[in-house]
């Protein structure tokens, strides 16, 4: 059996007494595309802060058998966790070249840091074309259009070889034609890796998760099939009550 | 191509002199020796062939330490104008080139260089405080060129290049104390900032109260550096119950120091301070109320009864304002220009060499009274002068040395200094 | 033929075009006086091109370089008045009855120790400041005032080293008065010659490291820190150990620049190394243009040629002049004069769009200028 | 024991200095995270203004207490003047506010030789603060406690506005999400224009207690200008009670120290001491503000 899965167990993360994720359990195998829903404040994003160890978090989160806790933050990336935010996040002074060139670099000896680029190295490529940036490659981040953007920094997951990736929000802004265009991308992938997705948009969630988990202040509150989580009840109590205070979640 | 630089710079070094090591290989007490000994000096630029001589006046105007020097460049410019109503130098005018030493070292060397290549004059008058002199001591030494250095310093020094027109420690500091032993004060406490000449003072000072059986109650040094707290200091000097204090601070911690010293409740009665740093100039700034009945060394105070201070005073005011007083180290500034001047007439010359030889005896009627170049050391003989600290924020002669002091910069005619120079 | 088209050769024009100006050209047309003025600016033309490296690259805003550049300069500074005084002997600002020298002022007695130490002591203590503070995650204004504070507790210490339990800094009056340059008889002005050569070639290699670096992966990944690290760090990077190459590195410089500055200038002080000349040092590197390869070189040299001359005509007036340039170009040229260009055009688009439709704000606030408001800690 | 008490003392009196010059900035710097080097010229200013009111009154003592809100208001003015030309421009890159204040600051120094000259003003003391005064057995200068008690009534009053006023819950909400203070209908930029008035006048009301312990001259401000950031490094961004304890904890090492050893060692161990706190602690005593992204 393989270890290379996402195993959470007993997850909680408080602030200054307040409990913002509680108990969670999480397992995500190689190759599922999961997406993690729920109204504002139900601890989605808190969840991969703690996977990427951006917040410390008690229980146990466990990754391809590393155990991630109190592990520093570059340290988990180079295990392979890598991971996206809300607003996009490219270093906007530099080329899309160079954005992706750093990105694959993590294990690179200060020998080679230390000398020029003198070819654009294959994964860089490759992933130039799986995200469409090809003819970009010279342009230099910050003039990116929103959506190319976010194609950037899921291409920067991709070369830097994250084999759990965390995205928060990756179609935020996008129009409707970008989004397939990203549902699918993601969807090719997941087949070879660990992808939870943060989203609040439904119709992207229904066109392209293979499994959702609902969260609700901090708990899990359902998990399963995008059909499985949809009818059930205590899923639609919560939206249906939230519904004013989250209109995109009124959608389920 | 950095390696190309490099290389370049190799071949280039070939051809400097190297010092020769063995002709030279020990240090002297007397730094003069440097320029001596290498005899590479660079030939003099000065142009007196015209019906004017140039002079430089480097004196910081801005920075911390513009507050005095700038008065001292006023008497200088009140002397050189004064030298020039009267007919000049040897017939010639002096024509003044006056530069910012901007309180800092290297700026004071960078410009006396400049001073001597660049504007090739016959002689500087500047510098304040020791560190811009033993930064200019060198420049001065390697050109071979005249300084006249007008503020009472810490002595240990003398340089056939510099005359030094302030007083040294035999005619300020030991006087003061022997002074206080008069007065039957049997012990001190030494406060001063923390840098050169409080350090050398104190060390003379400790020297000399263990001849003299003074007890050293205490010794305390705040970082030259303004904002010091005194708070912990002034406890321990009240806590110590000395006879006096023995103040060597510089500057505006000597504000902060008297403020402290009089709000817990010292007094010039009860534990009087003798300070060496503070002037008429400074008293305003430092607080009359603060001061009043304090002790200071000089040699020169405004309020001296001589005819040649009384112009001098009133030739201040005049051209400065009526407000302005008079402090010690302008007087000898001024008395420094004198001084060069009849030294030059002496000589007949212009020459540093002529300067040099001519220098012994060479004597001035002073604000201060009579002064005399001393030859073998360049420092002059001066009368010591304590005084107190008046309401009308001026200095009085409370007690003066029965005839001019005869300049010993390294305390060699006093046995219990031996092993401190 | 092919070679003098080529990128390789333009990118080292510049470099033809320095070492002619300062290998052919200065030398030819300046006076030994001003050859020598010349040679102290391309002092701190060293130390701006580690500035320009720490803080255009990095930004890392290092108000402390004083401390570096006076390690250098005590270093070597100690080595000449050791070597003046002869083998065995104290220096002459000592007492004559010192007879003995703790090893950390002896060992300054070697060159080679000397050499190794100017470049060596800089680093080691940018390097401790740097982990301390990076890898805690101090920066921005944090790593500014912490760099503040430590030029002023040095320029105290170097006080302290000079007055209390023994006279080894030589306190306020500093290390002055010296004799000879590794045995060369600084008196000869073929000898101050060869120290100009010296700083400019000095000046030329650090150029060229400095060009290096920016031009290599690190470079970018120097960059990419400054533009967000939290981002470099879920790369799988620790930004902590790339930005404390970049402060070692300007800090080695900053000691070579404060090594060559004592023989040049003749002497060095507590005066030379503390809060105000540290911040001073900035200045240059700010008007050049922080972020380009030269313009720390051009500003440096600049700003320091204007001070000599401004204050030789107008001493106060120098002060003025230095608030003002600090207020202009970091409010309104931020990329300094290298970025004069782009602003007037856009000034100049601001000027035509106010006339026609709704303008974008004309200030050009160029991207690697951008610091993480939220990284305050 | 009497040492203990009388060093207690000092300690105490060396950190309501250091609180009076850094809670302006705690409030600038933790809100707005604007460097203000020129915050040390605003202490000058005040301490000018003390000297210029009370020449204005036969006595002294009036002249003194009339200057505290005078002063404030200067502060005050300067503060504003300067966010409204300059800062208001730069809040996006606060780093380089650092360098322009600087400037400024050199600016200010020379401007205040150039109107009152090289040479320090002493600002008289009045007589019911010359002279010691005994508390709990032990002799004390009543311009420290002055001073003390000046700090603690800014302290507490600072403290009030924040807390009590409308002004102040728009403080601390802008402070902790301005965001959020924006959409709930706060007009960020007023209130960053109010909190430099007050932080800035603050400055020159320290201005006016140092006048009793210190010269008036144009570098006093650059005296206390970054002890004053060390402060507000230690004491954290975003609250009052960080300042305070940091300014009385830094005052009384600064006094222990200085008695152990000596004033210059002191200081520099003082640094030691905060780059080794900073390990433990690198967000300072106290932050509001939770570690945001980017």
């Amino acid at each position: 059996m393989a270890t290379d899965y996402l195993e959470i167990t007993d997850l909680t993360v408080s602030f200054d007494g307040f409990i913002a994720v509680d108990t969670v359990n999480l397992t995500v195998l190689k190759s599922d595309l999961r997406f993690l829903i729920g109204p504002n404040g139900a601890g989605k994003t808190t969840i991969i802060d703690a996977i990427s160890g951006l917040v410390p978090s008690t229980g146990s989160i466990e990754f391809a058998g590393n155990h991630l806790q109190g592990k520093k933050v570059h340290k988990i990336a180079r295990l392979g966790v890598g991971r996206t935010f809300q607003t996009s996040t490219v270093f906007e002074d530099l080329t899309v070249l160079q954005n992706l060139d750093i990105a694959a670099g993590a294990h690179r000896t200060p020998l080679t840091l230390l000398r020029r680029r003198s070819a654009v190295p294959e994964e860089v490529t490759a992933a130039l074309e799986t995200i469409g940036l090809t003819g970009q490659i010279d342009t230099l981040a910050g003039v990116l259009s929103h959506g190319q953007k976010q194609w950037l920094e899921i291409g920067m997951l991709l070369v830097q070889n994250a084999q759990l990736l965390l995205l928060d929000e990756p179609v935020a802004g996008m129009s409707h034609d970008e989004r397939n265009a990203t549902g699918e991308l993601l969807q090719r992938i997941s087949t070879e890796r660990t992808v939870v997705i943060v989203e609040h948009d439904m119709d992207f969630m229904r066109s392209f998760a293979k499994s959702v988990t609902v969260l609700a202040a901090g708990k899990v509150l359902s998990e399963g099939s995008v059909a499985e989580v949809q009818a059930d009840p205590r899923v639609q109590a919560v939206y249906l009550g939230t519904a004013a205070a989250a209109p995109t979640g009124a959608e389920i | 191509m950095g390696l190309l630089g490099v290389a370049g710079v190799l071949a280039l070094t070939a051809c400097g002199s190297k010092v020769n090591a063995a002709a030279d290989g020990g240090p002297s007490s007397s730094s003069s020796s440097a320029a001596a000994s290498s005899g590479a000096a660079k030939e003099s630029c000065v142009d007196t062939s015209g019906d004017s001589v140039k002079i430089g006046f480097l004196n910081s105007l801005s920075g911390t330490m513009a507050i005095s020097e700038k008065t001292v460049q006023e008497s200088l410019t009140m002397a050189a104008d004064e030298i020039n109503a009267a007919g000049g130098v040897l017939g010639k005018q002096l024509e003044v080139i006056k530069e910012d030493g901007a309180s800092e070292p290297a700026t004071f060397a960078e410009k006396a260089d400049k001073l001597i290549q660049s504007d090739c004059v016959a002689a500087v008058f500047g510098g304040w405080t020791s560190s811009s002199r033993k930064a200019m001591l060198p420049v001065f030494e390697g050109n071979d060129a005249l300084l006249y250095y007008p503020v009472q310093y810490e002595g240990l020094e003398s340089s056939k290049n510099i005359f030094y027109t302030g007083a040294t420690t035999n005619q300020q500091i030991l006087p003061a104390l022997d002074y206080l032993k008069e007065q039957g004060v049997t012990s001190l406490f030494l406060v001063g900032s923390d840098y050169v000449f409080p350090q050398t003072a104190n060390k003379e000072i400790k020297a000399w109260a263990a001849e003299n059986g003074m007890e050293i109650k205490g010794e305390e040094y705040v970082p030259l550096a303004s904002g010091a707290d005194f708070s912990t200091i002034i406890t321990k000097v009240k806590d110590s119950g000395a006879g006096a204090v023995f103040n060597t601070l510089n500057g505006d911690a000597n504000v902060s120091f008297f403020k402290e010293y009089k709000n817990v409740g010292l007094s010039a009665d009860t534990m009087p301070v003798v300070s060496v740093s503070i002037a008429e100039e400074e008293v305003a700034g430092v607080g009359v109320e603060n001061l009043v009945g304090q002790l200071t060394a000089w040699n020169y105070y405004q309020t001296l009864d001589t005819p040649a201070n009384q112009k001098f005073v009133a030739d201040f005011k005049a051209k400065y304002g009526e407000d302005r007083v008079t402090s010690d180290p302008m007087e000898a500034a001024y008395t420094s220009l004198y001084l060069w001047k009849n030294t030059v007439e002496k000589a007949n010359s212009f020459a540093v060499a002529d300067i040099q030889a001519n220098a012994d005896g060479v004597s001035f009627e002073a604000p201060e009274g009579l002064v005399t170049i001393n030859g073998d050391n360049h420092h002059i003989a001066k009368t010591a002068l304590i005084g107190k600290v008046a309401e009308d924020g001026l200095i009085y002669t409370e007690w003066e040395s029965p005839a001019p002091i005869e300049p010993d910069p390294y305390l060699s005619t006093y046995p219990w200094a031996e092993g401190l120079s | 033929m092919k070679f003098l088209t080529s990128s390789r050769f333009s990118a080292f024009v510049p470099f033809l075009l320095a070492a002619v100006v300062l290998f052919v050209l200065a030398p030819g047309i300046l006076s030994d006086f001003r050859l020598n003025l010349l040679a102290r600016y391309l002092c701190f033309a060293i130390v701006a091109v580690g500035i320009g490296l720490a803080w255009g690259s990095g930004g890392m805003l290092t108000l402390g370089q004083g401390v570096f550049f006076g390690l250098g300069a005590y270093a070597m500074g100690l080595h000449m008045k050791l070597d003046d005084a002869g083998p065995g002997r104290a220096p002459d600002y000592m007492p004559p009855t010192t007879d003995w020298l703790p090893g950390w002022i002896e060992m300054f007695r070697s060159g080679p120790i000397t050499i190794a130490a100017i470049v060596l002591l800089p680093a080691a203590v940018a390097l401790v400041l740097g982990l301390a503070t990076f890898k805690r995650k101090v920066r921005g204004a944090y790593f500014a005032i912490l760099s503040q504070a430590l030029a002023a507790a040095f320029a105290l210490l170097i006080i302290v080293l000079g007055s209390q339990s023994g006279n080894y800094t030589n306190g306020t009056n500093g290390l002055s008065n010296f004799r000879s340059f590794f045995g060369y008889d600084l008196n000869d002005p073929v000898n101050q010659r060869m120290l100009f050569y010296l700083a400019a070639g000095f000046l030329l290699v650090m150029v060229f490291i400095a060009r290096q670096l920016r031009n290599s992966r690190y470079g970018e990944l120097l960059r990419a820190c400054q533009s967000s690290e939290e981002r470099v760090r879920f790369l799988g990077y620790d930004p902590a150990n790339v930005k404390v190459v970049a402060y070692v590195i300007a800090a080695a410089m900053a000691g070579i620049g404060g090594a060559l500055f004592v023989p040049i200038v003749g002497i060095i002080t507590p005066m030379d190394v503390g809060v105000a000349p540290s911040i001073a040092m900035l200045i240059g590197v700010a008007i050049g243009g922080r972020g380009t390869l030269w313009g720390p070189v051009i500003g440096a040299v600049g700003v320091a040629w204007a001070q000599s001359t401004l204050s030789e005509q107008f001493p106060a007036f120098w002060t003025y002049v230095q608030g003002a340039l600090f207020i202009v170009v970091i409010a309104f040229l931020p990329g300094g004069l290298a970025s004069l260009g782009s602003v007037i055009r856009n000034a100049r688009g601001w000027w035509d769009d106010k006339r026609g439709r709704p303008a974008e704000p004309p200030v050009a606030v160029t991207d690697d200028l951008k610091t993480d408001v939220g990284s305050r800690v | 024991m009497d040492v203990v008490v009388s060093q207690i003392f000092t300690g105490l009196s060396i950190g309501s200095i250091l609180l009076l010059a850094a809670i302006g900035l705690a409030l600038t710097f933790g809100q707005m995270g604007v460097i203000n080097m020129a915050h040390g010229e605003f202490i000058m200013a005040g301490g000018y203004t003390a000297f210029v009111v009370q020449g204005l009154f036969e006595n002294a003592g009036v002249g003194l207490l009339l200057s505290i809100p005078v002063a404030f208001l200067v502060g005050g003015l300067l503060g504003v003047i300067l966010e409204m030309t300059l800062l208001r421009r730069m809040y996006h890159r606060p780093l380089d506010t650092l360098l322009v204040t600087y400037g400024v600051s050199l600016i200010l120094q020379q401007l205040a030789k150039t109107i009152f000259g090289t040479q320090g003003k002493s600002v008289e003391t009045p007589t019911w603060l010359q002279g010691p005064i005994e508390l709990f057995g032990f002799d004390f200068p009543k311009t420290r406690v002055f001073v003390l008690v000046l700090a603690v009534v800014t302290v507490v009053g600072l403290s009030m506005l924040l807390k009590a006023t409308s002004l102040g819950r728009r403080i601390r909400a802008t402070v902790q999400n301005r965001q959020l203070a924006e959409c709930s209908g706060i007009s960020t930029r007023s209130t960053d224009r109010l909190t430099f008035f007050v932080g800035s006048g603050l400055a020159g009301i320290a201005g006016v207690a140092l006048t009793q312990l210190a010269p008036v001259n144009a570098s006093v401000g650059q005296a206390y200008i970054i002890n004053a950031f060390l402060v507000v490094v230690v004491g954290g961004i975003g609250q009052i009670k960080g300042a305070v304890i940091a300014a009385f904890v830094l005052g009384i090492g600064q006094a222990a120290l200085e008695k152990i050893y000596d004033a210059s060692l002191a200081r520099i161990l003082i640094f030691v001491a905060i780059v080794l706190f900073l390990q433990l602690r690198p967000q300072g005593i106290f932050n509001v503000r939770t570690r945001s992204l980017a």
